[in-house]
């Protein structure tokens, strides 16, 4: 039992840090904000998400569990939230992606009536 | 060695921060540059510290920084004259701490001065005689508690600092106009508001929960009163600072300020009464420990409401000042225009 | 009650503030904090009693012991300097119900009052404790309220000169900050008793050197001592004329005291003068500060300007006394430090009622002053033959010590510059009186009627006390030289 | 002595380079940027004197009798509030200094107070 724990929680670890990894260099080689945003979004939640899963079927104490799902579903509340806000925000300051000709009537669409 | 890593990258921020000529970049980097020294000190077993460092560099600061930005504009001037002088004092000064380095205890050294003179009591006798495994907590709170009392009177000083400098004069003709805008600038954060209503209760959860558990784990009065109030300064972001008032009172906050103020003092006006000395809190109740408990819960309290009122204090009056200059600027482009 | 008198000082102006925002009705503020500080006079006049009878008082706070807990350590000096501050905030306070309703906007009175009580509490918590990191918490507590009673003032300048000052005040307090550091470091304590028999051991450290340095410097930047004096003349200038009436009699002595008590009490005297030469420069510094800031003095054009530039030029006299480092030298700082307040707590207060009739306080609207309020400007020449040092003023008294302290180590040379140093405060108090007296009046100045009595017995209040302190020196010299001889640990 | 120090000497850069923007930068917010990282950095150097080798975080637990030294931490927390108080003040005089002078260099804004001071002067001796 105990090894297929850890070999569980081990390559969760992995994946989880393999996808903050690449999340890093993403941020460092994509061409513009929002693929670069897109990066670094894989990060925050689904590398994370990993670890802390990692983390969870490893702990051993009822109370650490109970915080690391806290914070597994609180990550995943906050982390698209921002995303989302960040490329709103960047969106709406005239930030376009790079190969954007077919995204400048999107923008004025979304100058006219937006509610999201 | 991860403290080594850090520190490297905490000088390679603060090169950056001379360097960057855009104001908005330079007070993201300053964040950072208090949340690595918040893991420093988290890598130095300073939990506590890290925990209002990173309550305080990294966030409340920022913040307000950036609602300054906001006002001011974030591009700096280019100086022209050379910074020669600059550069004389300050290697004057560094070579000297340099100097100064060189007779001090190594460091992490278990036989340095400091680790055999004082602290040992704190560290051996403050289970006996507080009874919270918090040695932090028992420092902060019994033993040195007159520091953290002025502590809470610094707070409360930049309070009615801030607002004797920024609070505007309110009428209720201004209010709606600053809500009109409010208005038209919050219309579109449909998605963000959303999530900010779900973890707001949960926010103001961990609050209390930090106020409570800081007898036994990092956390205490000063970190809880940031995360209350950053909740609070949350919904003022996201649903504008008109709204903001009508639920939280500004007169009734600067009270509650003025009031975590009182509450620590009289602890100790109390345990004057009682026949100790000020803050003695041995004499509160008739067994001591029961007293140190009593009185650190109180004081913890005094101070937690002091910091969150503040800080709302300050974040509002920033905000107002700045809704207010955005109303005087319209006006003066409407007058122009009629012209 | 008695046994707490210590921590009742600062406990009860510290309490008295967040009161003052729950009252929130200006005069019943105003009267409030007369009060307070009224009963922080009275406290501390109990105390220096209480001192010079039965010696040292010390409480601990929170009943822990010293080096562990925080103590509060009343010996001759702090009391001297509790009763200095107290003393003038509440005569000060008198007045500024009247002159703060033409310089403040109405709905920032109680916040004036509370700052102001702030402020005096930071004060007066510097001097009582004896603990050094204590100090630091209660200079910022000084401080802040200070920047903002500062930036209170009705211009722009205000602004300006109070962001000045916090960027200075506040290196200065890191500077402060590093050095307890250092100190706590070789040491392992806070405690400036334990302090002070801890740190001969470690003497020869080129840390201990290099804390001395970082906190006399920071020390000297709350002075505003000579080359660290920039903030200073901006600050008194443009803040509201109570603050600066306050801060002119006070806000300078409290730094003195933290030096000397830095000095004298905590690094000892062997350290601080025979290890380092502390001397020569501190006695250089001073005889430069007091020429410059003179002459500086002379060529102001507005009166509040020139009064700021002379109170630089004291702090050299201070420094003076204080770098003989005898006895005779260092009861003559102690007894300039009270002598001062109570001149440029006279003088900054009759400005404030210049102030308060005219609007401003520039050189060319004194004109014809002289017979308009003339009780206001019988103040202003009085505190300044102060200021010079004409016989039968407190001036007088103070100098005549420093120039004996100086000639009895053989230092003719100093002594003759200290009297020509005089002699540059001849020529800028001159300049008041000629324009004053001899000159016609302005045409808009016409109807100026003398000051209201609310400023008028505060201010009478300081220049008799300036007579009589003059005359009849006995109580302000015996407890100046108990606190010196406490100081060198002469039985006396 | 390289190893034992290092840390001292890589805060006392973290120092200077605090000092050095507050002294050398003329916007004012930048001013108090620097001056943040010249307190920060004065914490921590507080905080790694407390550190202990095989010392943990001083809250007593079973088993555990190396803590790191409590009280530098306590002296921090205090500090670490008295530097916002002062940060909070600061750009609040900033704010003010903006709607006044409309500048935040250090450079203008005595431009204008020397202009003005000028201004007058040539008043009075019209006068």
């Amino acid at each position: 039992m105990d090894i297929v724990i850890t070999i569980c929680s081990g390559f969760l670890l992995l994946v989880g840090s393999f996808l903050c990894i690449s999340g890093g260099i993403g941020l460092l080689r994509f061409p513009d904000f929002y693929t670069r945003m897109h990066a670094v979004g894989v990060t925050d939640t689904l590398g994370a998400g990993m670890i802390l899963v990692g983390l969870m079927i490893l702990s051993t104490d009822l109370l650490v569990f109970a915080k690391l799902v806290m914070v597994l579903l609180l990550t995943l509340l906050i982390g698209p939230t921002t995303s989302h806000v960040l490329a709103k925000a960047a969106f709406h300051n005239g930030l376009l992606p790079k190969d954007s000709n077919n995204l400048s009537q999107a923008k004025e669409k979304e100058n006219t009536s937006s509610i999201l | 060695m991860i403290d080594i890593v850090l520190l490297t990258l905490l000088v390679v921020i603060a090169i950056a921060i001379i360097r960057m000529k855009d104001l908005f970049a330079a007070v993201m980097l300053a964040g950072i540059y208090g949340l690595l020294s918040a893991s420093f000190f988290v890598a130095m077993d300073a939990v506590d510290v890290a925990f209002t460092e990173a309550a305080v560099g990294a966030g409340i600061s920022t913040l307000l920084m950036l609602v300054v930005i906001t006002m001011t504009g974030s591009k700096e001037k280019p100086t022209r004259h050379k910074p020669f002088s600059a550069l004389f004092v300050v290697i004057i000064t560094g070579g000297l701490l340099i100097y100064g380095t060189l007779d001090m205890p190594y460091f992490g050294s278990a036989d340095a001065p400091i680790h055999n003179h004082t602290s040992p009591r704190y560290i051996k006798d403050s289970m006996q005689e507080i009874g919270i495994p918090n040695i932090v907590t028992s420092v902060l709170a019994s033993y040195r508690a007159f520091d953290t009392f002025g502590e809470v009177v610094v707070i409360f000083t930049a309070g009615i600092g801030v607002l004797t400098l920024l609070s505007v004069a309110r009428s209720k003709e201004n209010d709606d106009k600053i809500e009109a805008i409010n208005d038209s600038m919050h219309q579109q954060h449909l998605v963000i508001r959303i999530i900010s209503k779900m973890l707001i209760p949960f926010i103001f959860l961990f609050a209390l929960y930090v106020q409570f558990h800081g007898d036994f784990g990092p956390g205490g009065g000063f970190q809880a009163g940031v995360i209350f109030a950053s909740a609070i300064i949350l919904y003022t972001m996201l649903f504008g600072l008109s709204t903001a008032r009508k639920v939280i009172n500004q007169t009734f906050v600067q009270i509650i300020a003025a009031l975590g103020v009182l509450l620590y003092g009289s602890v100790g006006i109390v345990s004057l009464m009682n026949g100790g000395n000020f803050l003695d809190y041995n004499v509160l109740s008739s067994n001591p420990i029961t007293g140190q408990h009593l009185g650190i819960l109180l004081i913890e309290w005094g101070v937690g409401c002091t910091v969150a009122s503040v800080m709302v204090v300050i974040f509002f009056n920033f905000a107002g000042r700045r809704a207010f200059q955005q109303h005087k600027k319209k006006l003066q482009d409407k007058e122009s225009s009629a012209c | 009650m008695i046994t707490h008198l210590p921590i009742l000082q600062v406990i009860i102006p510290l309490m008295a503030a967040p009161i003052c925002l729950l009252l929130n009705r200006s005069r019943l503020v105003w009267l409030f904090s007369l009060l307070v500080s009224g009963l922080a006079f009275t406290i501390s006049v109990l105390l220096l009693q209480q001192v010079m009878t039965s010696g040292v008082i010390s409480y601990e706070l929170g009943g822990w012991q010293a080096p562990w807990g925080i103590e509060y350590r009343i010996d001759q000096l702090n009391a001297f300097l509790l009763l200095i501050i107290s003393g003038i905030s509440t005569v000060v306070l008198f007045a500024a119900h009247t002159s703060i309703e033409k310089e403040i906007p109405k709905d920032k009175h109680t916040y004036f009052y509370i700052l102001y009580l702030l402020s005096l509490t930071g004060m007066l918590g510097i001097v009582a404790t004896g603990d050094a990191f204590n100090v630091f918490v209660f200079l910022e507590i000084s401080s802040l309220s200070a920047y903002a009673l500062i930036a209170m003032g009705q211009k722009r300048q205000a602004l300006w000169a109070s962001y000045q000052y916090l960027i200075m005040g506040t290196i200065g307090a890191t500077f402060i900050l590093i050095g307890i550091g250092l100190m706590y470091q070789m040491t392992g304590t806070l405690n400036m008793q334990d302090l002070s028999q801890r740190l001969p051991e470690v003497a020869q450290t080129r840390t201990v050197f290099v804390s001395f340095a970082f906190v006399i410097v920071g020390v000297c930047l709350k002075l505003a001592m000579f080359p660290l004096h920039l903030w200073l003349p901006n600050a008194y200038a443009y803040a509201p004329s109570i603050v600066t009436a306050f801060f002119a009699a006070t806000a300078t002595k409290v730094a003195v005291y933290l030096l000397i008590r830095f000095t004298f009490s905590v690094f000892g005297l062997s350290f601080s003068f025979t290890t380092i030469p502390l001397q020569t420069l501190f006695m250089a510094l001073g005889l430069i500060g007091i020429f410059v800031a003179s002459t500086t003095a002379i060529y102001q054009s507005n009166v509040k300007h020139l009064f700021a530039y002379s109170s630089i030029a004291q702090i050299g006299y201070m420094i003076v006394g204080f770098s003989v480092s005898t006895v005779a030298g260092l009861t003559a700082t102690l007894l300039h430090m009270f002598n001062h307040a109570l001149m440029k707590g006279a003088i900054f207060l009759a400005l404030a009622a210049v102030i308060y009739r005219i609007g401003n306080v520039e050189l060319k609207s004194f004109r014809g002053l002289g017979r308009q309020m003339p009780l206001t400007m019988a103040a202003i020449v009085i505190g300044g033959l102060s200021l010079i040092g004409a016989p039968l003023t407190v001036g007088f008294v103070s100098k005549w010590y420093l120039l004996t302290a100086l000639v009895e180590q053989g230092w003719w040379p100093i002594a003759v510059l200290i009297l020509l140093g005089s002699m540059l405060a001849v020529v800028y108090v001159w300049r008041v009186i000629e324009v004053a007296y001899f000159k016609e009046p302005l045409q808009q100045n016409i109807k100026v009627k003398e000051a209201p009595m609310s400023f008028l017995i505060p201010i009478w209040t300081l220049v008799i006390a300036n007579i009589y302190f003059g005359i009849d020196t006995r109580l302000s010299v015996q407890v100046a030289q108990a606190a010196a001889q406490s100081l060198f640990g002469v039985s006396p | 002595m390289l190893i034992g120090l290092f840390n001292d000497w890589i805060v006392v850069v973290l120092m200077m380079i605090g000092l050095y923007i507050v002294i050398a930068h003329g916007n004012l917010i930048k001013k108090l940027i620097g001056l943040t990282i010249f307190q920060t950095s004065v914490f921590i150097f507080y905080i790694s004197m407390a550190n202990v080798d095989g010392g943990t975080a001083p809250i007593l637990a079973d088993g555990i009798n190396q803590y790191s030294n409590p009280l530098p931490h306590v002296l921090i927390l205090t500090a670490i509030v008295v530097g916002i108080a002062t940060t909070a003040l600061g750009l609040s005089l900033v704010v003010r200094i903006k709607e006044s002078y409309n500048s935040i260099e250090e450079e203008e804004i005595q431009q204008q107070d020397n202009d003005e001071q000028q201004t007058s002067r040539k008043a009075e001796e019209i006068l």
